[in-house]
């Protein structure tokens, strides 16, 4: 069942894979690379059993808390340019 | 209990195929948004309790809850950012039209 | 691809798929920095670059016959270097057979600390844990040498304007953030000191730490950060990282052994290990938190600098 | 302490670069720099004497044994490298706070000094370290604080031509991490002593010619030979002037170091000659190199940039030197190596003096410059005079032991057309002499005085030494010679 | 023999392809983002070849007899942090470019060089 699982998530990480690479908007590539994100987080934690060492979870957490930041990361700064953007249209 | 964590497993992996699928095949942003943001956390919190019902380590059920912890808060709202981002910034039905076809014909 | 800003969300995806990869080839504290570095701050600091560089990349026309000449002869070199290599996994192949095996089955013994990739890196190979310490204070020193300016008062209303606006927008974030930062300073305090056990260590630490201040940082704005941590501290401080890894070293010296031997720290060698181990862990955070928290700083606060300059020069 | 000095060599600037952020005024960090760099001369010629008497020193770091930990070896080349490296940082020093405080805005004068300190710092460990992993490391320090210390020249070329180095360095420092990973593969190791133990067992492999290949090319874009060159002069026209000559005289000096220590200590020498036809390739590129920079140095109106090309060509002359696989060319090569990095230095050191007063290294701005700044065009003049090769001179003494070694190996041809290289050098050098001394004065520079004695006294310390091991010329062929006797494996 | 090595092929490709990126490219980010893929993927061939079949990560725990080779872990880490600092002063100097000559093209830039000469 865990091999199951993992090959599930594989798919659906190559699904947010190719929504990444379509786009076509910013968001929806930001939304692609969280969903692939979250779905790394469960794939490692899905590995560790499959491998039977399953104490390496902290590596899980990492990514949860890093994908949280880099998903804050491009909302902030892709923001701040869009705004830019919008106001040098209105010049 | 490997059978209900099995069980757990199976469900999670319907709902990431089923969000994935939506990813993919939905029309707009915001449809796409609502597939990932539904499926995301649920399934996320179903795989992870499939995998805590059969760990026999008592730290590795901490972090696993710990994980859990944090997805459930990270997830929503990373979600409702994006969402209001991306409504703040007018991305709205008629915008995305105009938007998709000068990214398509960069790339 | 010319939109640059996907180019860079799809490098953080596939460095989040090498970090991946590495956890299924039993790397996991490569898996650790990899998803830490590659997937986090390069990212973002590729973010924060890119809203100076300008997102597009301009369609000018390449010659890139040269570079595919050049680039299929180096390919093909290395795919005939493939040819004599081991098969992958083999156990009998000379780099499992050489070496390390002494790393595995003794390090224990010598060392005393169950990650044997810990008591490499600090321990076997302390020295090249050092050069690493001294290239990440050399790219803080380098990026201080860029892009830090005197800052003018002007500027600082400027960004707070700028800012006010942002944060009405992400209460919920800012609210959310609010309860995740000390959760994540305390995660990383485990990881610095929980690197003899599992994977981490004061690298995965230190860039742990930093990334906190990234987000404290992108969420109440630059001027509140400034208050928190002080630019000319941070910079001493990563040099005190490099000088208490480097004094643990001097010690030793002192004692009469050879620079790095932790045994003269303690009576015990194996006490004295573990002691080195420590403070020298310690002091790889310490740099490593700080640089990045330089880099960082000085690339968010060149962005308010670069849109005024333009103006003037428009 | 005597046993530790191989690791005090590396560790002692090292240790200081931090050291500086806390010193408050730049005039003091200057001091604190220059007297760190003045102890790690004394160092290394301790370091120096100690190989001479009693032979390799090997130094244990960790106190773990080689293969398992990381081990400095010194022997007869690496320490006349380092004593190159850290005389030449000493000297160049001397000069700096004069000539950086027209050039770097005064807030980054410590972090000049810390880079600086942190480049000579990861010279000196490339060339002190026995371990191939470890070079890639410090490697990595010395491309990193160079890329910065040329990126804060005054013009904004300097910026672009720092990112240029940037992705060439880096490009060539990836290369040597595969090559060292294809090595460490086929063997299990990554000590160099170790390494040259095991690599014949496998030197058939098609793997460890990949290897070998992808190190010499590695090195080979680190050293600017001569296809992989373009880097190079505007990275050292567009410096401050004080990191091209410190740039000038080490930097590719250590990469012609690394080619040697991997292609005659790691590989063995039969190996690298014979499976390849690398002695052609080296000398055919050599020659090439040595004609086009000369050619393209003759047609440069800056200066900085026309010594920039000349270094092209001297490195040129050390691969010449070095392809002769013979005891006599390796000498040459060691002993242009150490010639080159004295003329350099000084003609460097002399510009930098030049650009303090008339803020310009353009060929037009020296016009009438024999009479306002004599002393310091004097230092220049002989400076090129060596670079040619004149008698009396170190550039002398380097040509004639390569012409030597190039007509032991028979190769007559190749003796004549290094000659010709050297008269492209007289084209070069006279044009700056004819402007300097034949040109009249512009209206301008009527009020440029001699450069202060800052730059004075190091530039003569190194004009002197020019002449001096010009003329007696035993110390540096002594060391020279044992040093590419211990690498062919002769006995003295 | 030969399906052995697949995996280095793999890594070789991936190289490459990184590669091809940093020469062919004007772009300078463009350039730096090669140069990471570049090395990432020189980080992904070491660490391939720490792998041994029936090997387990190098902690070492009870009832577990065969791990992976530490020492490319090691080296790796050190290299990754190496990738990281030549990124960021790369992006220093990028920003810095832009601010100077307006632009992060490579031909943009080398014709304002010749304008000035």
């Amino acid at each position: 069942m865990l091999i199951a699982a993992t090959i599930a998530i594989l798919v659906v990480m190559i699904m947010a894979t190719i929504r990444a690479i379509m786009g076509p908007t910013v968001y929806d590539r930001v939304l692609a690379v969280n969903m692939f994100g979250t779905k790394t987080v469960l794939l490692i934690s899905l590995l560790g059993f499959v491998m039977g060492r399953p104490e390496f979870l902290d590596i899980a957490i990492v990514y949860a808390l890093i994908n949280f930041i880099s998903v804050i990361g491009v909302l902030r700064y892709s923001d701040n340019f869009t705004l830019k953007k919008s106001e040098a249209q209105k010049k | 209990m490997q059978v209900i964590s099995a069980l757990f497993l199976l469900i999670g992996s319907f709902l990431c195929l089923s969000g994935g699928i939506g990813i993919l095949r939905f029309p707009d942003f915001y449809t796409r948004m609502h597939a990932v943001g539904v499926t995301d956390t649920l399934a996320t919190a179903m795989i992870l309790i499939g995998l805590i019902l059969i760990s026999s380590d008592f730290l590795v059920d901490v972090k696993l809850v710990i994980i859990l912890l944090m997805t459930l808060f990270i997830s929503p709202t990373a979600s409702h950012a994006l969402a209001n981002a991306a409504l703040h910034n007018d991305l709205a039905k008629k915008d995305k039209k105009s938007n998709d076809e000068v990214t398509s014909s960069n790339s | 691809m010319k939109d640059l800003l996907a180019v860079v969300m799809l490098l953080g995806i596939y460095s989040l798929l090498s970090a991946s990869f590495f956890v299924t080839m039993d790397a996991v504290d490569v898996a650790f920095t990899e998803a830490a570095v590659g997937a986090g701050v390069s990212t973002l600091l590729m973010l924060v670059a890119i809203t100076m560089t300008g997102r597009k990349e301009h369609p000018t026309r390449h010659k890139p016959l040269l570079a595919i000449v050049v680039v299929i002869i180096t390919g093909s070199l290395l795919i005939y270097g493939t040819l004599d290599m081991p098969r992958f996994g083999l156990a009998e192949a000379p780099i499992h057979q050489h070496v390390a095996p002494r790393y595995i089955n003794d390090s224990m013994q010598e060392i005393g600390v169950p990650n044997i990739v810990t008591s490499v890196l600090a321990s076997y190979r302390a020295f090249d844990t050092f050069g690493e310490v001294v290239v990440i204070f050399t790219a803080g020193m380098g990026v201080l040498a860029l892009l830090s300016m005197v800052r003018r008062s002007e500027d600082t209303e400027n960004i707070d304007s700028n800012n006010y606006s942002m944060h009405e927008q992400h209460l919920i974030l800012r609210i959310v953030s609010k309860m995740l930062i000390p959760f994540i300073l305390m995660f990383a305090f485990y990881v610095q000191f929980h690197g003899d056990f599992g994977p981490g260590g004061g690298f995965q630490a230190g860039v742990i730490f930093a990334s906190a201040i990234f987000l404290y940082t992108m969420l109440f704005g630059m001027n509140t950060a400034r208050r928190v941590i002080n630019q000319a501290f941070i910079q001493i401080l990563a040099a005190t990282g490099v000088l208490l890894y480097g004094s643990v070293g001097v010690v030793s010296l002192l004692n009469g052994k050879s620079f790095f031997d932790y045994s003269a720290l303690a009576s015990d060698p194996i006490a004295g290990q573990h002691l080195g181990i420590l403070l020298i862990e310690l002091g790889v955070g310490i740099t490593v938190a700080a640089v990045m928290i330089i880099i960082f700083f000085n690339f968010a606060d060149r962005r308010n600098y670069s849109p005024n300059k333009d103006s003037e020069n428009s | 302490m005597l046993v530790h000095l191989p690791i005090l060599q590396v560790i002692v600037p090292l240790m200081a670069a931090p050291l500086c952020l806390f010193l408050s005024k730049p005039r003091l960090v200057w001091l604190f720099a220059l007297i760190v760099s003045g102890l790690s001369f004394l160092i290394s010629s301790l370091l120096l004497e100690q190989v001479m008497t009693s032979g390799t020193i090997v130094y244990e770091l960790g106190g773990w044994e080689a293969p398992w930990g990381i081990e400095y070896r010194i022997d007869q080349l690496n320490a006349f490298l380092l004593l190159i490296i850290s005389a030449i940082s000493t000297v160049v020093l001397f000069a700096a706070n004069t000539s950086i405080s027209k050039e770097i805005p005064e807030n980054k004068h410590t972090i000049f000094y810390i880079l600086y300190l942190l480049s000579l710092a990861s010279m000196l460990g490339i060339v002190a370290t026995g371990d191939a992993f470890n070079v890639f490391v410090f490697l990595e320090i010395s491309s990193l604080s160079a890329y910065a210390l040329i990126a804060l020249g005054e013009d904004r070329r300097a910026l672009w031509a720092s990112f240029q180095y940037l992705i060439m360095g880096t490009i060539g420092a990836t290369f040597i991490l595969i090559g060292i990973g294809l090595m460490y593969q086929m063997t299990g190791t990554l000590n160099m002593e170790d390494l040259s133990k095991r690599l014949p067992e496998v030197e058939q492999t098609r793997t460890v010619f990949t290897a070998f290949a992808f190190v010499i090319v590695g090195v080979c874009l680190k050293l600017a030979m001569f296809p992989l060159h373009l880097w190079l002069p505007n990275a050292y026209a567009y410096a401050p002037s004080i990191v091209t000559a410190f740039f000038a005289a080490t930097a590719t000096k250590v990469a012609v170091y690394l080619l040697i220590r991997f292609t005659f200590s790691v590989f063995d020498l039969s190996f690298s000659f014979t499976h390849l036809p690398l002695q052609l390739l080296f000398v055919v590129l050599g020659l090439v190199g040595i004609f086009v920079a000369s050619t393209a140095a003759i047609y440069q109106t800056n200066i900085k940039l026309l010594f920039a090309y000349s270094s092209i060509a001297q490195i040129g002359y050390m691969l010449v030197g070095y392809s002769m696989t013979s005891v006599a060319g390796l000498t040459a090569t060691l002993l242009h190596m150490f010639n080159h990095a004295l003329i350099k230095g000084a003609l460097f050191l002399a510009l930098a003096a030049v650009v303090y007063r008339i803020g310009s290294a353009q060929l037009s701005q020296f016009q009438g410059l024999g009479r306002q700044m004599p002393i310091t065009m004097a230092a220049i003049v002989i400076g090129g005079l060596s670079l040619i090769g004149v008698p009396l001179t170190v550039g002398f003494v380097s040509k004639w032991y390569l012409v030597m070694a190039v007509i032991q190996n028979g190769w007559w041809p190749l003796a004549v057309l290094i000659l010709l290289g050297s008269l492209l050098a007289v084209v070069y050098v006279w044009r700056i002499v004819e402007t300097a001394y034949f040109k009249p004065a512009l209206a301008s520079s009527e009020t440029i005085k001699e450069a202060p004695l800052s730059f004075l006294i190091p530039i003569w310390t190194l004009v002197l030494a020019n002449i001096y091991f010009g003329i007696d010329t035993r110390l540096s062929v002594q060391v020279a010679q044992a040093a590419s006797q211990s690498l062919f494996g002769v006995s003295p | 023999m030969l399906i052995g090595l697949y995996n280095y092929w793999v890594v070789v490709v991936l190289m490459m392809v990184g590669f091809y990126i940093v020469i062919a490219h004007g772009n300078l980010i463009k350039k730096i983002v090669g140069l990471s893929i570049f090395q990432t993927s020189v980080f992904i061939f070491y660490i391939s070849t720490a792998n041994v079949d029936g090997g387990t990560a190098p902690i070492l725990a009870e009832g577990i007899e065969q791990y992976s080779n530490p020492l490319p872990h090691v080296l790796i880490l050190t290299a990754i942090v190496v990738g990281i600092a030549t990124t960021a002063l790369g992006l220093a100097l990028a920003v810095r470019i832009k601010e100077t000559y307006g632009s992060v093209e490579e031909l943009e830039i080398q014709n304002k060089d010749n304008q000035d000469c």
